[in-house]
């Protein structure tokens, strides 16, 4: 892991609807890094602000208190590139096949690369890289109606219509959210082929905790507006008081660990994964009980 | 093990009662645009759904469970086939109303299910429909709202009202009417962990009560904690019963492209290795207690 | 058109009146192009699209609710007169619908185009109607805001009609086969 | 950039919850009431009669207890509009001189007669009275009453087989989905202009492409418009709806005769202020 900081967000403060009675302060001062060629989770219950912060990172919403520096460029800066951040940094937004409006794949996904100005040239090669990296065969698929696509396939073609862009950075908010589980696993596929082979640096919000465990490098915990925890998957499940105070849940795996963990068994949490749990399980029963008390207070 | 209040888990008693729901040799085909081919969407389903009963309906994407459960209430009628519900069929149009009181119905977006501006209004959207009397209103109102955990809302309007909040308001809206059958079709799809805990809880609550619940779901935790598991694919029955036989047969169900809990895969692995250990497990508390069971019985 | 007032009809009045009042109360029901007033509207539009896929009554219905929005929000004295912002209204989606069956079944596309053309001119027209006889403009006057404000409006109210409806009711679908980038 | 972030800020009804007689009036009598008012404010063209408008509005807005600024803040952005319109008033509507007319000034293309002097006057005033009175009630019933006393207040209706409930359950659906629509707006927004959308390109003649500018916020807006219809049908069917059946009302009216002297007190003004002969 390559360790230049691509996104700095430091003591950033964001307040909807200042000076009304609506008024909603909706980030309370969050301080996190992601590193080039990362891959980050960001989770919290409802209202956390886990939306409001990535909508900082490519400058849909500009810092109102606090600093937002993205791959060189501080976002305070109003000279700042707006059209080049938001090429660099792609955001897929929750649910994004509502956002297609062309009646063909291939036009939906040119329009970004056309709104750039990019030659027609440039523009083809670059939905059909973006095509294939989001799973779809760009002859079979390019002159498709767009209405006539699955729910799957319409989220790949939302997908790449962003990926068209060649952004560095790719931001997602909750991309499995509403998709059956098979696609939803394949979607997890193919973004962390992105990160692994492509280099990509992404960011996402979850809910869902197995896939965060599946895709995350490092994770970061967000209530009210702050960041209250951050490490990697498994040493955020080890945090069981963290976990049950802010809501955030456990991942079925992990549960279990606690619970023998709670019986007095000595068991490793940090090692989650169904596999592992099982063979855990059979040293245990193996084994006797090796009950660890001083472990368990 | 789990103590299940419902009298429908108990086999005996189910002999001796009327279904609520039957569908008899149930198919059903959509109605392709400009004479398409038509892949059937159901296929000869059979299936009974006794009162207080839990249900969950699984199945892959395409597998018509979606369908399946349009056909408890009477918006889709069988191609062939019937649907008896309360013993009345759905096919009978006049009574679709009476239909519809017993088996009410909840989607997936809670956001297209609100019809009015504020909370009370939309609960009371249904009981002025079938003609409650205004001053019963306010009393069914309250116990609806109460049950969804929702009393402190009544007033506000639902776009302040969270995704998970919103569903049971649409819940609320429903029960209000006092089906004895509540169907959730993909409910808690769109809610995250916390929305979807509360309203799973919801829900538990309404079956403790009496009331018969069939859902639709992805989830298989969801579906682990019902009285029976029905596996759909390809417009068929492939498999149903008690939620720990259906997710032992995780070759099938994966063949299906179906998940279990995983719980019952960890079950599954530790059984191979150590064979006292039950296979049949569904979900954290069990697979705990039955490591503590074997090893209890080791220390005597 | 079938009979009266089903669940189906009585739901789209609601959702395409809601985006009606939407487009008035933001700027979003406004187009930047050269009319004497700065932009076009297209707030008439859902009413346009009411007609055309659920008959003349949603048609009206939506007219009614664009109207009854206008008048509330109106900060031009001209639309605050409720005979100028409701009345005129009421005809946009009855025209669209009257304009589409009528040419139907020549050709559906142009028969959708020409109800965005003649719907939207429904509501210059007879807005601009009402304010003369009204006393707010003479008639020369009303003369050139519509061939300057309402010919713009009524072109931009066609291209977004057609955009919208066609692909609902799909047509035009196979006028194109293949991607820009093919 | 904050132009993105304008859904929260949308409002329809502008309630304003305090406590006065017109809040506490039942809302079919104060809707039906405010309606008569403001077709007679349209009506008037007297000088003395829109003098009596005006003292009426002001009146009930100091009934109200809502703070005057409310009602001024609708006046201030039209005043622009108000020279105009008047100038074009002015310039241009001598022609109109009746036989009672005097005539001002007649200079050329220029006829500026006291018909035309009380156009403009009266077509002021008249925008004023109506932006006090029309403020008042929207301040101070909340939407959802307005929705349920015009409901109440249709309900006559029902013997010419005017289809009450269902017309208020559009007005009900139309103003419950504004919200939701305007989140989803600022979403697709937010969505597109992060692929690099920019609204309102091109040079100023080129209307086709300027509208087309639109296209990715309003073909999905509308897609979606649609499929949360199909929900909703589905949604209102399951729940025993079925259109023109009889139901029952959980809002029931609570006028008393309170409401009513309201009722005909305003009716009887509208009517003396529009018809009594004034001179002048």
């Amino acid at each position: 892991m390559a360790a230049e900081p691509i996104i700095d967000v430091q003591h950033l403060e964001h307040t909807y609807m200042k000076g009304t009675p609506f008024v909603h302060q909706a980030l309370t001062g969050v301080s996190i890094t992601v590193y080039s060629g990362e891959c980050v989770a960001i989770i919290g219950h409802t209202g956390s602000g886990k939306s409001t912060l990535v909508q900082h990172f490519n400058g849909l919403i500009l810092p109102q208190k606090g600093k937002v520096i993205v791959d060189g460029a501080d976002l305070s800066d109003k000279k700042t590139d707006m059209k080049g951040l938001r090429q660099k940094v792609g955001l897929v937004f929750q649910d994004p096949e509502s956002q297609i409006f062309e009646s063909l794949v291939g036009d939906e996904i040119a329009y970004g690369p056309f709104k750039m100005g990019w030659p027609i040239k440039d523009v083809r090669d670059a939905v059909k890289g973006a095509m294939e990296m989001a799973g779809l065969p760009f002859d079979a698929m390019k002159d498709r109606p767009t209405a006539a696509l699955s729910g799957g396939q319409k989220r790949k073609v939302a997908l790449a219509g962003v990926l068209a862009l060649k952004p560095k950075i790719l931001v997602l908010d909750e991309p499995t959210a509403g998709l059956d589980p098979r696609s939803g696993m394949e979607l997890l596929g193919r973004l962390k082929t992105l990160n692994e082979q492509e280099h990509l640096t992404i960011v996402f919000i979850s809910h869902h905790l197995e896939e965060v465990a599946y895709l995350a490098d490092r994770i970061y915990v967000l209530d009210h507006g702050k960041n209250i925890g951050e490490g990697s998957p498994a040493t955020l499940f080890s945090n069981k008081k963290m976990l049950e105070k802010y809501r955030i849940g456990t991942p079925e795996t992990v549960d279990i660990l606690y619970r023998l963990q709670d019986a007095g068994f000595s068991v490793n949490v940090a090692h989650y994964g169904i596999a592992e749990v099982a063979s855990q399980i059979c040293s245990i029963l193996e084994h006797g009980p090796r009950r660890d008390r001083y472990d368990t207070v | 093990m789990r103590a299940k209040s419902s009298l429908a888990s108990m086999g005996v008693d189910r002999m001796e009662r009327q279904p609520l729901i039957r569908a008899e040799d149930v198919s059903f085909q959509y109605k392709g645009d400009l004479g398409e081919k038509v892949i059937p969407a159901l296929n000869q389903i059979r299936l009974d759904i006794y009162p207080g009963e839990y249900v969950a309906i699984i199945g892959r994407n395409g597998s018509g469970k979606s369908t399946l459960s349009k056909h408890f209430n009477g918006i889709l009628q069988p191609s062939r086939g019937d649907v008896w519900v309360d013993g009345w069929n759905t096919k009978e149009k006049s009574r679709l109303q009476e239909i519809r009181k017993k088996v009410g119905m909840v989607f997936q977006n809670p956001d297209n299910q609100i019809i009015a501006t504020t909370v009370e209004d939309d609960v009371a959207f249904g009981l002025e429909n079938i003609q409650v009397p205004p001053e019963e209103m306010d009393e069914r109102i309250d116990a609806a709202l109460r049950l969804a955990g929702l009393s402190s809302m009544r007033r506000r309007a639902p776009y302040h009202l969270s995704e998970g909040q919103k569903q049971r308001l649409a819940i609320a809206g429903v029960i209000a009417m006092r089906p004895a059958c509540l169907v959730l079709d993909e409910a808690t799809s769109r809610l995250d962990t916390y929305g979807r805990r509360e309203l799973l809880r919801v829900i538990r609550r309404l079956n403790e009560g009496g009331m018969a619940i069939v859902t639709v779901t992805h989830h298989m935790s969801e579906a682990a904690e019902a009285d029976r598991v029905i596996v759909l694919d390809e417009g068929s029955i492939v498999l149903q019963g008690p939620p720990r036989e259906v997710f032992q047969k995780q070759a099938f169900l994966q063949e299906r492209q179906l998940d279990v809990p995983a719980a019952s895969r960890i079950a599954g692995m530790v059984h191979e290795r150590c064979p006292s250990f039950r296979p049949d497990l569904i979900d954290s508390d069990e697979v705990a207690g039955e490591v503590r069971r074997l090893i209890g019985e080791g220390e005597k | 058109m079938g009979k009266g007032l089903t669940t189906r009809r009585m739901v789209v009045a609601g959702v395409l009146g809601a985006i009606s009042i939407l487009l008035g109360i933001t700027r979003l029901g406004y187009i930047p192009v050269p009319t004497p007033a700065g932009n076009a509207t297209i707030m008439h539009v859902p009413a346009v699209i009411g007609g055309i896929i659920e008959g003349p009554v949603v048609g009206l219905i939506i007219g009614l609710i664009f109207g009854v929005s206008s008048f509330l929000n109106a900060s031009i004295p001209l639309f605050k007169d409720p005979l100028v912002s409701i009345v005129p209204r009421l005809f946009i989606g009855v025209v669209a619908f009257l304009v589409y069956i009528g040419l139907k079944r020549f050709n559906k596309y142009v028969a959708i185009g020409a109800a965005g053309f003649f719907g939207s001119l429904t509501n210059t027209v007879f807005v601009l109607a009402v304010a003369v006889a009204r006393g707010y403009f003479t008639l020369p006057v009303a003369l050139g805001v519509a061939i300057a404000n309402g010919l713009p409006e009524a072109i931009v109210s066609v291209i977004v009609t057609l955009a919208v409806v066609a692909p609902w009711k799909k047509i035009g679908a196979s006028r194109k086969k293949k991607s820009k980038i093919s | 950039m904050t132009r993105f972030e304008w859904s929260r800020k949308i409002t329809i009804g502008h309630y304003i919850p305090i406590d006065s007689i017109i809040h506490r009036l039942d809302s079919s009598c104060k809707l039906l009431g405010f309606t008569v008012l403001i077709v007679a404010i349209a009506f008037c063209n007297s000088y003395f009669g829109n003098v009596l408008f005006f003292t009426f509005a002001l009146f009930l807005f100091v009934l109200s207890r809502l703070p005057i600024r409310y009602g001024l803040s609708g006046i201030k952005p039209a005043i622009p509009f108000m020279v105009i319109l008047a100038v074009l008033q002015l310039l241009f509507y001598g022609g109109g001189v009746t036989a009672s007319g005097t005539v001002y000034i007649h200079y050329s293309f220029l006829l500026i007669t006291s018909d035309s002097v009380r156009l403009v006057v009266v077509s002021a005033m008249r925008f004023v009275e109506i932006i006090l009175v029309s403020s008042v009630l929207t301040l101070s019933t909340p939407e959802t009453e307005l929705m349920h006393g015009m409901e109440r207040l249709l309900k006559p209706l029902k013997y010419i087989r005017f289809p009450v409930h269902q017309f208020s359950l559009i007005i009900m659906i139309a103003v419950r989905f504004v919200p939701t629509f305007a989140m989803e707006m600022e979403k697709l927004m937010k969505a597109q202009a992060s692929r690099g959308a920019a609204f309102g390109t091109g040079r100023w003649w080129q209307i086709i492409r300027r509208t087309k500018d639109m296209f990715p916020l309003m073909i999905p807006l509308f897609r979606s418009a649609m499929a949360r219809a199909d929900d909703l049908v589905l949604a209102m069917e399951c729940r025993c709806f079925v259109p023109g059946q009889s139901r029952t009302t959980y809002r029931r009216g609570k006028a008393r005769s309170r409401d009513f002297s309201f009722l005909l007190i305003i009716i009887g003004f509208s009517l003396f202020a529009l018809f009594y002969p004034f001179p002048g």
